[in-house]
């Protein structure tokens, strides 16, 4: 295991500290229980919004901390949800009187933190509404299992309830919202490589040189199928046929469309991926109005991607527009 | 640490103590072996997740005094849920919490109360995460637990035997998860690749009710 | 080799048509010869700013071309410095009537290409300056040897030149900001991992599973030393020594601390590298005002990261902070 | 094509043209040779670079008429200043467009005459990148064939045959590039671990030095 760390079951500690110590006019750490607040949390009359899970995804939770996006963000232990009281500190840390929205994404794990901390928010007079997110469309979704897992959209759910709440919207209203861009987003994942968590030491799972793996999680989950090694082209195929199919996705739509690095690919490739996924939505008459390409719910140093695509209404499009400033989403500040 | 006299029909607190602490050390023992297992099917986790909270869980005993085994078994309880986090969090805490609710000022535990301890645990574990036997999850090691006490109860069986049989049950449930497809958890992600391979979360269950056989038999 | 491409030979050009389909309003791409420049180029009356190197670095240098930084940027193929009529084309292109600045990295190919360029460039009659970067201290500097390589220094140089810019300052001016944050910026770069050029598909080294490189170009060079793998914070005091004691950086010096990882590093490790290089200036006296932590001069899929200090003044330190708009470095804007 | 006569005293346009052709196929043959060398000590492209240039290279050749050899190499040397890139670009264009200066207008060479035209290219390649022989880098190849040029010019020796002792001096200068530490160029960085290594430019030019001697040898 090759890693910039001190010690493994150091690694989620030391990364907050150095993420204070970089923003310190922005966030507010607290580290028992560990969780990030933007730096003027409170923010009173405004629902306050938290997001959560396990680490290893960075930026996502603590980079999106910021104005116009999460009020306040509880990183776990790496892959491994964190805990209900942390959610509960958070949740009281952003309330500003007007409820808190929680932004959880569909694991078995975090769904269930984030249900106990709900029922202590809500005995301590706290409202809080919850957004499931479940997006990927490599997970078969039914009654009988976890679901489909949450992935990509949930940074695009956090932006747009983060700019709902800004524009003192209610808490049900926020998470309706956040509901519909679940509703409207789908996700699909590929790995040229595994990762490895600092505990174990050793990669999630094992792949060829000539071979990767389609349909993985974000947790180094091996994937739904494992096919040799294929162009660009190919791979965005795999990804975007899943994706377009899924909800599905037609000609006339428009979307915003992600490519996301997993961790370890490099942004010359993920514009690669860009370029082939432009070409395969515009051949299906579908218009990407906002794009964005980058590292933003990775696994680690996991090499390979993700597209996530949101289909786009005025509204939503107004709401991605508005102004964010976070570390690692900024525009318009 | 002489907490069960021999063939004795009851357990103390210093008993279930020494559960806990037997349970701890398993864990701590097999924490490399539960990673392999959550790394195979789920995210490789599972060891270091419960070695954390039994570690928490241990600290806090040290801190421990009275009798009420159901205020003990609460507090184990609560560390877990506040440190564990993922799935096995909430699942364990649930488990240990409900222990506790149905244990609550009880001083000894014969056959039956441990029987309606860990029932009440299981119940609240299928409660929080909706799992049913086959689905391949620590539930399928606890039910043959739970069945295995209830037999040990209507026979008559002194509490140190019956945790013997609960755990031999239980080593049986958590064998049967091998061939199973899982349906809750990270490892459903997985569906048919998930088959061949033992739940972590039921070796864990296992790894529990060897404690409290360990803990409990005479010495 | 895994990697999300089509063929070797088409990375660059298909990575820069993601770049153009990616950011329509704000960039626009010529193909033959390649350069990338600002979608409103030439801004009458400023001087343009453009700079150009290998690709492979990405960000570098397409995704600083917007407002505040460069007007333009050249890519050439991976590792390999672009060509002057490449160049050339880029400052005709970018020249708003007040002349152009040519930021170049110390490499031996990149300055022969550049000083070709700024030749034709003078036949036409632009005034172009050149600020050359040579900031990284693994490197010996010898008038007898090809000199201190350019590396993260040239980022700020391109943000604070871009700045100065943007005030209207002369291109004699803004050349002179540009050496002057060169002078007062160091840098040392290591590597966990190997990076493999597209093109050659096989790893520029060979690392033991134990081992780390310490001293690395931008470029897949070896490094100055090889040594068994250590914690973040042995590595920090490696390159951060270095770093300090050439200047050398003094106890009451207030600095810009880039930690940058080389494309294959996930965040939450620069965190942690953040955090100890915040503990090692801390103890010398030394104050990070300024800091910045993520993917900026990279070097493909390698994991490992580099180290830049820029000691600031008043000046410098408003330069920074003046808004910025590219895809990559976004503030105030 | 028999573009050289038997014996020879002057090349023509099209053996100029044959020699450019060669060198092209032999970067092509020894594209991943080149990349290997420079991997080891540089960035692994000069193999890609070159061939890359003397692609575009003979494309501009197809189109290639008249009889003007310094008009031709000019025309080389530009193909290559605008697609090589890297080190390679402006040190190999400098070469070709000093060379054609060198010729310009002429329709043949003599031996005086190739003697002059590498001459003025091996200024070139030195004004730009300031190497001294001596520093790991293609000006080791391109000097001693220089000077076999100029002996061979003394001893009057024929054309095809001065080629061929010059890509002879070319291929020492190469090999003795091994044991030296490079002081210019990529290389340099690495300091003393550059020596035992042969450096890729010097492997280039011989190569340039062997063409020309395949080109122009009795055929
Ligand atoms: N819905 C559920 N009901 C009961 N047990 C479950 C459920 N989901 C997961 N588990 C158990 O949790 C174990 C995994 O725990 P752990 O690895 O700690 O959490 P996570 O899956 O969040 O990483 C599984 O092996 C399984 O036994
Ligand atoms: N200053 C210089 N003078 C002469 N030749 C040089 C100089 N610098 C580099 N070279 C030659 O260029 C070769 C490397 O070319 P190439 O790999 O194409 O460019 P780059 O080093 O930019 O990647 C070296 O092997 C060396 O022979
Ligand atoms: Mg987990
Ligand atoms: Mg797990
Ligand atoms: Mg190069
Ligand atoms: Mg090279």
């Amino acid at each position: 295991m090759k890693k910039l760390i001190n010690a493994p079951d150091a690694v989620v500690r030391e990364a907050l500290e150095g993420m204070e110590l970089a923003y310190p006019d922005r966030l507010r750490v607290s580290y028992d229980p560990a969780y990030i607040v933007r730096a003027d949390a409170p923010v009173a009359g405004k629902v306050g919004i938290i997001s959560g899970g396990g680490s290893g995804h960075e930026p996502m939770h603590g980079g999106f901390v910021g104005p116009g996006m999460l009020d306040g963000a509880c990183p776990g232990e790496v892959f491994t949800s964190p805990t209900p009281d942390q959610m509960m500190a958070a949740t009281k840390a952003v309330d500003g009187g007007s409820g808190v929205v929680h932004i959880v994404k569909n694991y078995t794990g975090d769904v269930m933190n984030f249900e106990m901390a709900a029922d202590l928010a809500g005995e301590e007079g706290i409202p809080v509404e919850v957004v499931v997110t479940n997006d990927d469309v490599a997970v078969q979704d039914s009654l009988y299992t976890a679901g489909r897992r949450g992935v990509g959209i949930t940074v695009i759910a956090e932006k747009i309830c983060g700019a709902a709440a800004e524009e003192r919207r209610s808490v049900v209203d926020v998470a309706e919202l956040g509901r519909r861009v679940n509703a409207e987003g789908r996700s699909m994942g590929m790995a040229l490589t595994a990762c490895t968590t600092p505990s174990s030491g050793e990669p999630s799972f094992v792949l060829g040189d000539d071979e990767m793996e389609i349909g993985i999680g974000i947790h180094g989950e091996p994937g739904r199928y494992r096919e040799p090694l294929a162009p660009a082209s190919v791979v965005v195929d795999r990804l975007a046929s899943a994706v377009v199919e899924d909800l599905p996705y037609s000609s006339g739509d428009q979307v915003l469309a992600m490519v996301n690095g997993m961790g370890g690919t490099p942004l010359i490739e993920l514009f690669i991926v860009y370029r082939e996924l432009h070409a395969f939505l515009e051949e299906r008459g579908i218009t990407i109005t906002r794009p964005l390409v980058g590292n933003y719910i990775t696994s680690l140093e996991m090499a390979g991607c993700s597209i996530t695509l949101l289909r786009l209404d005025d509204e939503l499009t107004r709401l991605w527009d508005a102004p964010v400033n976070t570390p690692a989403l900024r525009w318009g500040a | 640490m002489g907490c069960v006299t021999p063939d004795a029909d009851t357990i103390d607190h210093a008993a279930v103590v020494a559960w806990i602490r037997r349970f701890a050390a398993e864990i701590d023992e097999h924490r490399a072996e539960l990673v392999r297992l959550d790394t195979a099917i789920g995210d490789g986790d599972h060891g270091t997740n419960m070695d954390r909270g039994m570690r928490k869980v241990v600290e806090k005993l040290d801190g421990a005094a009275g009798d009420d085994i159901g205020a003990l078994l609460k507090a184990a309880g609560m560390a877990l849920v506040s440190s564990v986090g993922g799935a096995a969090g909430p699942l364990y805490g649930t488990l240990f919490l409900q222990m506790g609710s149905a244990t609550g000022g009880a001083a000894t535990l014969d056959t039956a109360g441990l029987t309606q301890a860990l029932e009440a645990g299981l119940r609240g574990v299928q409660a929080r995460g909706k799992a049913e036997p086959g689905d391949k999850t620590m539930v399928d090691a606890l039910v043959p637990a739970v069945e295995a006490l209830h037999r040990a109860q209507s026979d008559g069986v002194a509490v140190g035997e019956a945790a013997r049989l609960a755990a031999a049950a239980a080593e049986e449930g958590m064998k049967a998860t091998i061939p199973m497809e899982a349906r809750k958890g990270r490892a459903s992600y997985l569906g048919p690749r998930s088959v061949g391979h033992q739940d972590p979360g039921a070796t864990s269950s296992y790894l529990l009710l060897r404690s409290a056989a360990e803990a409990f038999a005479n010495t």
